[in-house]
């Protein structure tokens, strides 16, 4: 439970440090070392088990299905990093007390320190890779969103952004390549990988997993070329930089190439690939960093620099080297910690970190200057602090790496060349800063030792990197034996943390490094101007660059693609359609089934051949929109005799009332638009088109021709056999609708009275101007109402529904049914609307459309519901015959009271749909205001409402 | 037969219809017995996932008709879950509406309830031409939604939302046909019978009418070419209506799971997993033009819209390949976005009404107010969006990666998703940073406060990814299992079988 | 209360019983009673649409106008056949034609007789309902037009309605 | 007669297709209800041709297929129930833009007007 | 012989169909297309009875009933439109 | 079937039909709109009314079908064309439709 509890606390802390954060800085510092210090309390029993090489296993299952445990780990390597974590941490949490002012959102910032501590203590204690991968990227999106702690600084969001994308970036590929690895060797446990390197080191799919790997380790770890946004995170506060961006976060690049230093190292590609980049990131981070004026531009190249080193060490692949990569990590993280915290103390107390400004301070903090010239020297490699001895260990395996030919002169050279930067850029620390003549016009003026606790952190770091220089075997000897067996996988070798190893070459290059930077920074100068005489490459800006082309190439893209235009959209889909279905009708062919053709039937040919030619006709004359209207009634009247002529009397019935209400609404419809069709495409596109519909058509008829044409048994024998017996009807057509599928109807009421509703609320504020008359200049006429119209009307109303009634009742046995008697019923209220007025018809209308579309529902639903008080499934319907007295035998079905619903669902939709648009017209308008009180607030804002 | 297979059909109609029956009611009241309609629909959701944990088919005959005369819904785990998806979707989108998003029209409450019945039906549906009927359902339900609002902008997406749909409409019609022209059924289960026995020529017809099924339910999920209706749309709508929406492009992808696997599965003797060959390379080029779209992005809506379209490609890449794992990985990942890209919609909306004439531009602006409220709730959207730990989408992509082993297929998967990321990292560090961050002096006004109904229910559909991720197991296991139910097609064959309710019993 | 229950407009009722009749191809006591509870509902329903009823209405002498128009609509029909097949150029005229009638229902059936006798259109009602445009389609003179409609329609209905 | 019937379906489907393509809502309205004639009579053709069959027990001696044509009947009524909401959709669009061009707003669409030109209307 | 003289009768009403059509194409205005398609639903009307008593089947002869009573509102409808612009006011 | 109600159906029959296709010409042949007018409106009612009629003999004389809904068709027929007639003769007027030179006297427009 303890691991577990280590990784939690520090998120549980995030959590709580809002509330504490009101109790002010003292008090959310204190709350905030909480967690590490329980931390380092539950750590401390296992320390036993550790020094003798065990390894402590907490495993809590989490989602087995991929392979992904709450399982964690704690051995040599992992307790090293968490130490690093844990204690650095709290100095940073104490020191930050200090650097944040009062007025910052300071509860924010601890609560994502606590969160990234937390998670970077989960990537080290993870025993399953893609645990560790989910801790891994919630460092980069928490230093995502410290770095740009300060919002209002563009430099900061835009470091913030960089390193998100490098190190999310990373992350994505490493995601990538603990998959694969997971992959070959069926488990992401941390011990199953470890014990699978041979396995995975011969797998063909290695060199891509240990590529991707290296990825995330690198970016992580700003090694070349993914160095560059280390520099820009230092936009982050110092304490971020110093705990994050020296200490911790970029380690963890280090720590995952040590982790799976078993499973991956080892081979030529690990060597060349690791240690190469090392070599090159060792040394143009110490070039630059001998240029930057910025103290912690300084710093972070020079970490850079370090991690390089480090990593080139781990890249040389022997033990011994692995040995000095952890040292170094120790050392590295003291002496830079403390670095940053002096640089941090600097700024804080000059105002600037601009170091041709800052001259001379020993003057002003002599304390702090000591501090920050022991940390220096240490960076530099002073004998006696820790910086030497690591450094000393990576000069001797640099000449231990036998290269073959004149490159085994490569290592050494190198490691002195970068030895020399460092010296040089430790120097300038030193002497540019503490030295050098008076500070010139520094914004705080004279500057001030800081806060006397501000310095505890720094003064613990550089007590520690002389502690280590000094008694190495004392102070880290154990710690860095059960770290470095655990890396290895098998006991550490020999070796000796001795301050002096003798007279020997790698002295000699410690030598050379040492005399040799100080001669550097003697003639920086000259290095200057001649660095000067380079441009210096702005990362961030060609980072801001590559972002706006990137989203302006997508936008024009996208613009380019998703043009907004329904043309394009419509023929995509259409040639979608006929790309797929081309295949498999091409492999048909022209086809005709066994059942062959029937005799033509000439009249019927005939009327066919008009059909066909209407259908032509009215796309040719689109244009004349009236024209057009006309000929596709045309098209709906022949497709209603189509239905007559091949036995769907219900079909032909629904059509010729469905195609009555189309007209209305057409006719509705184009009042306000233009009576005709300009042409907008050009000929090449109108041919184009063609061809597509060409093409739609010829495929239809091929379909459609063997279809006809192949023999054919279907469901519907039931049908036939039940729907007298089970469905009470002999209109088999009506018993499907209402009684077998039922449901698909209660369905269709459902799309009709839906569309009605959408049609109402979509008019509800909609004002059209109609154009002042027709499209050949005749103004449109002032009579609105004829008599003659109006009194043939009025007689049809009731004949009408006479008729209506009767379609509807005799529906279940002979063709008609709600539908049909829904729709003569609302075409003979329309009638009464286009002969007597919009508002003469509503007045005498009792019932609100609404309802009658509701009750319609209503209807169908509840006889629906009805048959659950029996037991049965919902729409089981039932009938029965009574006999009564004169009368004679009556059928009663349940069916024909969800045909009712049927029946006042279609006519109150269907009214509404038409009413709705009829009721925007402007003299509607005008003339309803009088009946403004029999209607409701829809009525009377609609009304109100004048024409544009 | 259990009746409850009734209730995620039922409760949201009759609720639908009462709306109609008080739409001159006050206000207070419509939104009461509107939320109350949700909450129930939520509720029997959940009961039904509780039925459909055991792996078996609950069949409901309707009109008491055997299968496959009649129609009949269909209960398994896919159906359970898309049920709770939307309905729980539904329910904080409905409150979210609550907040001011339902004034204007007094259709809005029905249509939303109408919506959430057609959906639910096209879940349960077992029958083809219903599946149809429920398309339609949703469909006009949405039309009406999409065009609720006040202003002129978008009449002319959603017209060409219609246009599409409607052509689609008439696709899938075209489509049925074919296929009852030869099977003479349209019960899904008897066309996974009948389908494998179809020989000779008629094969093709039943191959053309199967494909053409797939361009329709792609055009749904706006799969690449048919991807562009989507983004002005979606652009355009209330937000409560637009993150209602994010379960619109799912309909299709049910679709597809749906009727592909049972009825063109690996059964299907010559027409074995027909058209995934075709689904592969459009769903990765619809991830990398929705990929693309993202970056471009000029609001925040239209870069939600667009991560809409990526999840489209994320979710039928794995589809397309048909393995259980990588079923189960998708069906995990539709949970995730579905309900991520939700929340965004309406966090959106909540940073639009704070940010004045700016509104959701990627521009800066004057800081807004709620802005740690807000960017945090927009903080982790984006990331379960992107697909970074530790929120679900994380977990999704992982499933959806670790379900192909080698080949050419894994490297473009793998490829495409991870890229696809990455870039999509960008656009939403981009955008976040510049609208929460980069500020200008001044301050807005007419900004409208955030009250905490409008807070929880859109942290509540981000918080889901939480959620999730806290419950990945259980849910993995549940999405894994619907994977195997899904492709052992015997179970659901068998729902021909299911006695009806005899007289007296 | 019992007024509710009568029949507002009972020869409406007849009407309408009489198309049920003429609907319902069998004749049995079911259909009668559904029919005279239709002919009596329908009415009452739709009773507010037909709000201005003639005072007057001799319904009795329908039938015999009906008949009559009915025979002039076959006879003219031949005319007008023979005339369209006929090479003969028609004479086509407009015509006003001043109306005795006042009651609009009486108009509209004075007007549709006009339009169903072949040879003569109603074009139009002038708004004041005092004049027909008629479109005769091979007249010499108005005057005969004129006379023989209203000696053969107009005077008939004008016994009906007043 | 089958080819008949399958060239009236070709040819509703070819009208209705190239209408669907067209820049105005008016035909395109037009394109979607003459693409549903040709679907809905497909859809019939699904359950093929019989002459005087009508289902309709005890009217003929054989009946045709049912099940198309209660299919087609709701495919009417539902695609009467859209061409409706397009119709007035278009509407929408032509008073929020002062045109009834399907991409909306003038301004904001590419201009394709050099090949616009009048026509006599009617 | 009623089987001849039906089959006549067809042709004949398809001929006059035929040159319904013709002036519905031919125009010239849009009155004289309104009443060809007028007429020509009246055409359908006959041709349903034709039909009818070919096949020997009443079950379409409500189809025809319901083009007398409703088709005459679509040509109303039309008609409105060409003179007045607004159907329903 | 008794052969006198077969002449007479088959009688009306080609009535109706011969009706129909008169009227039809007309409408394709006559000069001017008012006068095409007069073409459909009479003889295809008649035309219709013919038909109707042999449909109710032949029916009445069929086992099992007699109906009447023939009636009501003409009934429906004849109570709608002249509005119809009126309607388009309105629109036309409206229009301003070109007459044919001989005709006399003025339409009007209101
Ligand atoms: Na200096
Ligand atoms: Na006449």
């Amino acid at each position: 439970m303890s691991l577990p509890l280590v990784v939690l606390l520090p998120f549980l802390g995030a959590m709580a440090a809002p509330l504490f954060a009101q109790g002010g800085r003292t008090a959310i510092a204190i709350a905030s070392t909480v967690p590490a210090l329980i931390a380092l309390a539950a750590l401390f029993p296992h320390w036993q088990t550790l020094a003798d090489g065990g390894v402590v296993l907490h495993t809590y299952e989490w989602l087995p299905a991929i392979g992904l445990s709450l399982s964690f780990r704690l051995d040599g390597l992992s307790l090293l990093f968490a130490l690093l974590i844990l204690v650095i941490g709290i100095l940073i949490i104490l020191y930050a007390r200090y650097y944040l002012k009062p007025e910052e959102n300071i509860g924010k910032f601890y609560g994502l320190l606590l969160c990234f501590k937390g998670s970077m203590l989960g990537i080290v204690l993870s025993s399953n890779l893609l645990l560790m991968m989910i801790f891994w990227e919630i460092t980069s999106l928490v230093s995502f969103l410290l770095i740009s702690f300060w919002t209002h600084k563009k430099g900061a969001r835009r470091g913030a952004r960089m390193a998100l994308t490098v190190t999310g970036g990373g992350g994505l590929a490493l995601l990538a390549g603990i998959l694969i690895i997971g992959q070959i060797v069926g488990s992401y446990e941390l011990d199953d990988v470890l014990a699978a390197g041979p396995i995975i080191k011969a797998h063909a799919l290695y060199p891509v997993a240990l590529t991707l790997v290296l990825l995330g380790a690198f970016t992580k770890s700003a090694q070349f070329p993914f160095h560059f946004w280390l520099p820009h995170a230092m936009q982050a506060p110092t304490p971020v930089s110093a705990y994050l961006h020296s200490a911790t976060m970029v380690k963890a690049g280090i720590f995952l190439l040590a982790r799976l230093y078993p499973a991956l190292a080892g081979t030529e590609q690990w060597f060349y690939m690791v240690s190469f980049t090392g070599m090159v990131t060792l040394l143009l981070g110490a070039y630059i960093a001998m240029f930057k004026h910025d103290l912690k531009g300084l710093l972070a190249n020079s970490t850079i620099s370090h991690l390089g080193l480090i990593v080139l060490l781990l890249g040389m692949g022997t033990e011994l080297a692995t040995v000095a990569a952890l040292f170094h990590v120790i050392n590295h993280a003291t002496f830079k910690a403390s670095l940053f915290m002096a640089a941090g103390i600097i700024d804080h107390e000059t105002g600037t970190r601009d170091m041709r400004r800052i001259n001379g301070l020993w003057r002003f903090m002599p304390h702090t200057a000591t501090l920050a010239m022991v940390a220096a020297a240490s960076m530099a490699g002073v004998p006696l602090l820790n910086g030497f001895l690591s450094k000393e260990m990576f000069f001797a395996e640099s000449l231990a790496l036998n290269l073959p030919g004149y490159w085994a002169w490569l290592p050494p050279v190198v490691a002195t060349l970068a030895g020399i930067f460092a010296v040089a850029y430790s120097a300038r620390f030193i002497h540019d800063v503490f030295f050098n003549g008076k500070p010139i016009d520094l914004p705080i003026y004279p500057p001030h030792e800081p806060p006397r606790y501000m310095k505890i952190p720094v003064e613990i770091l550089v007590f520690a990197c002389l502690m280590v220089g000094m008694f190495p075997t004392l102070s880290v000897g154990p710690l860095l034996y059960a770290a470095s067996s655990a890396t290895l996988g098998t006991p550490a070798p020999d070796y000796q943390l001795a301050v002096m190893h003798g007279l020997n070459l790698p002295l000699f290059m410690s030598f050379l490094a040492f005399f040799g930077g100080l001669l550097m920074y003697s003639q920086r100068k000259r290095f200057f101007a001649f660095h000067d005489r380079f441009r210096e490459i702005d990362e961030k800006a060609i980072f801001e660059k590559v972002v706006f082309s990137l989203g302006l190439r997508a936008n024009q893209f996208t613009a380019a693609t998703e043009n907004g235009s329904l043309q394009r959209y419509v023929m995509l889909l259409i040639v979608s359609a006929l790309a797929v279905a081309f295949l498999p009708i091409s492999k048909m062919g022209f086809f005709i089934g066994s059942n062959g053709l029937t005799p033509v039937d000439w009249p019927t040919a005939t009327l066919g051949a008009v059909l066909i030619a209407s259908a032509l006709a009215t796309a040719a004359m689109h244009r004349e929109r009236f024209f057009a209207l006309v000929l596709i009634s045309v098209v709906g009247l022949l497709t209603a005799l189509t239905f007559v002529r091949f036995s769907a009397p219900d079909l032909t019935m629904t059509q010729l009332s469905v195609e009555v209400v189309t007209v209305v609404l057409l006719m509705l419809a184009l009042y306000y638009m233009p009576s005709w069709t300009p042409i907008e495409s050009s000929r090449g596109r109108r041919f184009r088109d063609m061809g597509i519909a060409l093409l739609a058509g010829s495929g239809m008829t091929i379909i459609t021709l063997a279809i006809l044409t192949q023999p054919f048994s279907s469901i519907s024998e039931f049908f036939l056999e039940n729907s007298k017996t089970g469905g009470g009807g002999t209109n088999v057509v009506n018993v499907i609708l209402v009684d077998f599928r039922g449901f698909d109807t209660l369905g269709e009421i459902s799309v009709l009275a839906i569309a009605a509703l959408g049609i109402f609320a979509m008019l509800k504020n909609t004002a059209l101007t109609p154009p002042p008359g027709d499209g050949l200049g005749h103004a449109w006429a002032r009579q609105s109402h004829p008599t003659m119209l109006k009194q043939i009307a009025r007689p049809m109303l009731p004949m009408a529904l006479m008729v209506s009634a009767f379609i509807f009742l005799r529906g279940h046995n002979l063709p008609g049914g709600g539908f049909i008697a829904g729709l003569i019923t609302a075409v003979a209220l329309i009638l009464q609307y286009i002969a007597s007025g919009f508002s003469w018809t509503e007045d005498r209308i009792a019932m609100r459309y609404h309802n009658v579309i509701a009750l319609g529902l209503l209807f169908a639903v509840m006889t629906g519901a009805g048959s659950l008080a029996f037991g049965y499934p919902f729409l089981t319907s039932t009938f029965g015959y009574i006999t009564w007295p004169v009368v004679g035998k009556f059928e009663l079905a349940s069916a024909l009271v969800f045909d009712l619903g049927v029946y006042l669902a279609v006519v109150g939709a269907t009214l509404m749909m038409l009413v709705s648009v009829g009721r925007i017209s402007p003299h509607s308008a005008i003339r309803a205001i009088d009946s403004e009180s029999s209607h409701g607030a829809d009525t009377i804002t609609l009304n109100q409402r004048e024409t544009k | 037969m259990t009746h409850w297979l009734l209730a995620p059909i039922l409760i949201p109609l009759l609720g639908a219809i009462l709306q109609i029956f008080v739409g001159y009611a006050p206000m207070p009241l419509r939104r009461v017995l509107a939320i109350i309609t949700s909450v129930l629909t939520l509720a029997a959701a959940i009961i039904l996932l509780n039925l459909a944990s055991d792996d078996t088919y609950r069949v409901y005959a309707m009109g008491n008709w055997q299968p496959p005369f009649g129609i009949v819904m269909v209960l398994d785990r896919l159906a359970a879950m898309m049920l709770v998806l939307t309905a729980s979707l539904a329910l904080l989108c409905h409150l979210f509406s609550i907040g001011g998003a339902d004034e204007g029209t007094r259709q809005f409450h029905s249509l939303f309830l109408f919506q959430l019945m057609g959906l639910n039906i096209a879940f349960l549906t077992g029958d083809l031409f219903n599946l149809f009927v429920a398309f339609e359902i949703l469909l006009i339900a949405s039309y009406g939604l999409l065009m609720h609002g006040s202003g002129s902008s978008r009449s002319t997406p959603g017209l060409h939302y219609v246009v599409l749909n409607l052509v689609g409409s008439s696709l899938f019609l075209i489509s049925v046909g074919m296929i009852y022209s030869v099977t003479g059924t349209l019960n899904m289960a008897d066309l996974a019978v009948k389908v494998p026995q179809v020989s000779g020529d008629q094969r093709f017809l039943v191959e053309a009418g199967g494909m053409l099924l797939l361009v329709v339910f792609a055009l749904k999920a706006a799969v690449l070419p048919l991807t562009f209706w989507l983004p002005r749309a979606y652009a355009s709508a209330t937000a409560p209506v637009a993150a209602f929406f994010a379960i619109m492009t799912k309909v299709g992808i049910y679709g597809i799971i749906r009727v592909y696997p049972l009825v063109f599965g690996a059964n299907a003797g010559e027409m074995a997993n027909l058209g995934m060959n075709w689904l592969f390379p459009l769903a990765l080029a619809t991830l990398i033009m929705g990929v693309i779209g993202a970056m471009g992005a000029q609001t925040l809506r239209t870069l939600v819209t667009w991560q809409l379209v990526i999840s489209v490609g994320t979710l039928l890449a794995p589809i397309a390949l048909g393995s259980q794992k990588g079923l189960g990985a998708a069906l995990f990942y539709l949970l995730s976005t579905t309900w991520t890209v939700g929340g965004l919609f309406l966090l959106i909306e909540l940073v639009r009404s704070q940010r004045g004439s700016a509104s959701d531009k990627i521009v800066m602006a004057p800081q807004i107010r709620h802005r740690t409220l807000l960017s945090s709730l927009f903080f982790f959207g984006a990331v379960s969006a992107a697909g970074l730990p530790p929120l679900s989408g994380f977990f999704g992509k992982v499933m959806i990666l670790q379900s192909t082993t080698s080949g050419v297929e894994m490297a473009w998967l793998w490829g495409t998703i991870l890229t696809g990321s990455f870039f999509t990292l960008i656009a939403y560090s981009r955008a976040g940073s510049v609208v929460f961050w980069r500020n200008i002096e001044g301050n807005i006004e007419n900004s409208t406060p955030v009250t905490p109904l409008l807070a929880i229910s859109t942290g509540a559909l981000i918080g889901m990814s939480v959620l999730m991720v806290a419950m990945a197991g259980p849910i993995s296991a549940y999405t894994n299992a619907t994977a195997v139910q899904l492709l052992d097609t015997r179970g659901y064959i068998q729902t021909l079988q299911t006695p009806m309710v005899e007289e007296g019993s | 209360m019992l007024g509710r229950l009568s029949f507002p407009q009972p020869w409406l009722s007849l009407l309408l019983f009489s198309i049920w009749q003429l609907l319902a191809d069998v004749v049995g006591g079911g259909s009668v009673v559904l029919g005279l509870i239709l002919a009596w509902g329908i009415p009452q329903l739709t009773q507010s649409f037909w709000p201005e009823r003639p005072a007057v209405f001799k319904a009795w002498r329908l039938p015999g106008y009906l008949l009559l128009v009915l025979w002039d609509i076959v006879i003219a029909s031949f005319e007008v056949a023979w005339l369209i097949i006929s090479p003969r150029r028609p004479e086509p005229m407009f015509i006003s034609y001043p109306l005795q009638l006042d009651c609009p229902q009486a108009i509209a059936i004075l007007a549709s007789t006009i339009s169903l006798t072949p040879g003569t259109v109603t074009a139009d009602i002038s708004d004041d309902h005092k004049i027909l445009l008629i479109h005769a389609l091979d007249t010499r003179t108005a005057e005969e037009v004129i006379e023989a409609i209203h000696n053969r329609y107009e005077k008939p209905l004008m016994e009906m309605f007043q | 007669m089958e080819l008949v019937f399958a060239l009236a379906i070709g040819a509703l489907t070819a009208g209705g297709v190239y209408l669907l393509l067209r820049a105005r809502t008016f035909p395109v309205v037009l394109g979607l209800t003459m693409l549903s004639y040709g679907v809905n009579l497909f859809l019939f053709a699904s359950g093929r041709l019989a002459t005087g069959s009508q289902p309709v027990l005890g009217t003929a001696a054989q009946y045709a297929d049912p099940l198309p044509q209660a299919l087609v009947l709701t495919a009417i009524v539902i695609g009467f129930a859209m061409t409706a909401f397009v119709v007035v959709l278009s509407l929408r669009n032509l008073a929020d833009h002062g045109d009834d061009h399907v991409d909306g707003d003038p301004k904001k669409r590419t201009p394709t007007s050099k090949h616009a030109r009048e026509r006599r209307p009617l | 012989m009623i089987a001849i003289v039906l089959k006549i009768s067809i042709v004949l009403v398809v001929i006059a169909a035929l040159l319904n059509v013709y002036r519905l194409i031919v125009g010239p205005n849009a009155p004289d297309r309104v009443l060809a398609i007028d007429t020509l639903a009246i055409n359908a009307i006959a041709l349903i009875i034709l039909l009818g008593i070919t096949l020997n089947t009443r079950m379409y002869l409500e189809a025809a009933l319901l083009i007398a009573v409703m088709g005459f509102v679509s040509t109303v409808a039309m008609a409105k439109y060409l003179k007045r612009g607004s159907v329903i006011e | 079937m008794n052969p006198f109600i077969e002449y007479i159906i088959a009688g009306l029959l080609l009535l109706g039909a011969i009706f129909t296709l008169v009227g039809a010409i007309g409408l394709a042949v006559l000069p001017d709109f008012f006068t095409r007018l007069h073409g459909p409106t009479k003889a295809t009612t008649v035309g219709v009314g013919a038909m109707a009629l042999a449909s109710m003999i032949w029916f009445a004389n069929q086992p099992g079908g007699t109906g009447f809904v023939e009636i009501l068709i003409m009934v429906f027929l004849l109570l709608t064309a002249p509005p119809s007639a009126n309607m388009m003769a309105k629109a036309a007027m409206h229009m301003e439709l070109p007459k044919v030179d001989n005709t006399r006297g003025d339409p009007w427009q209101q």
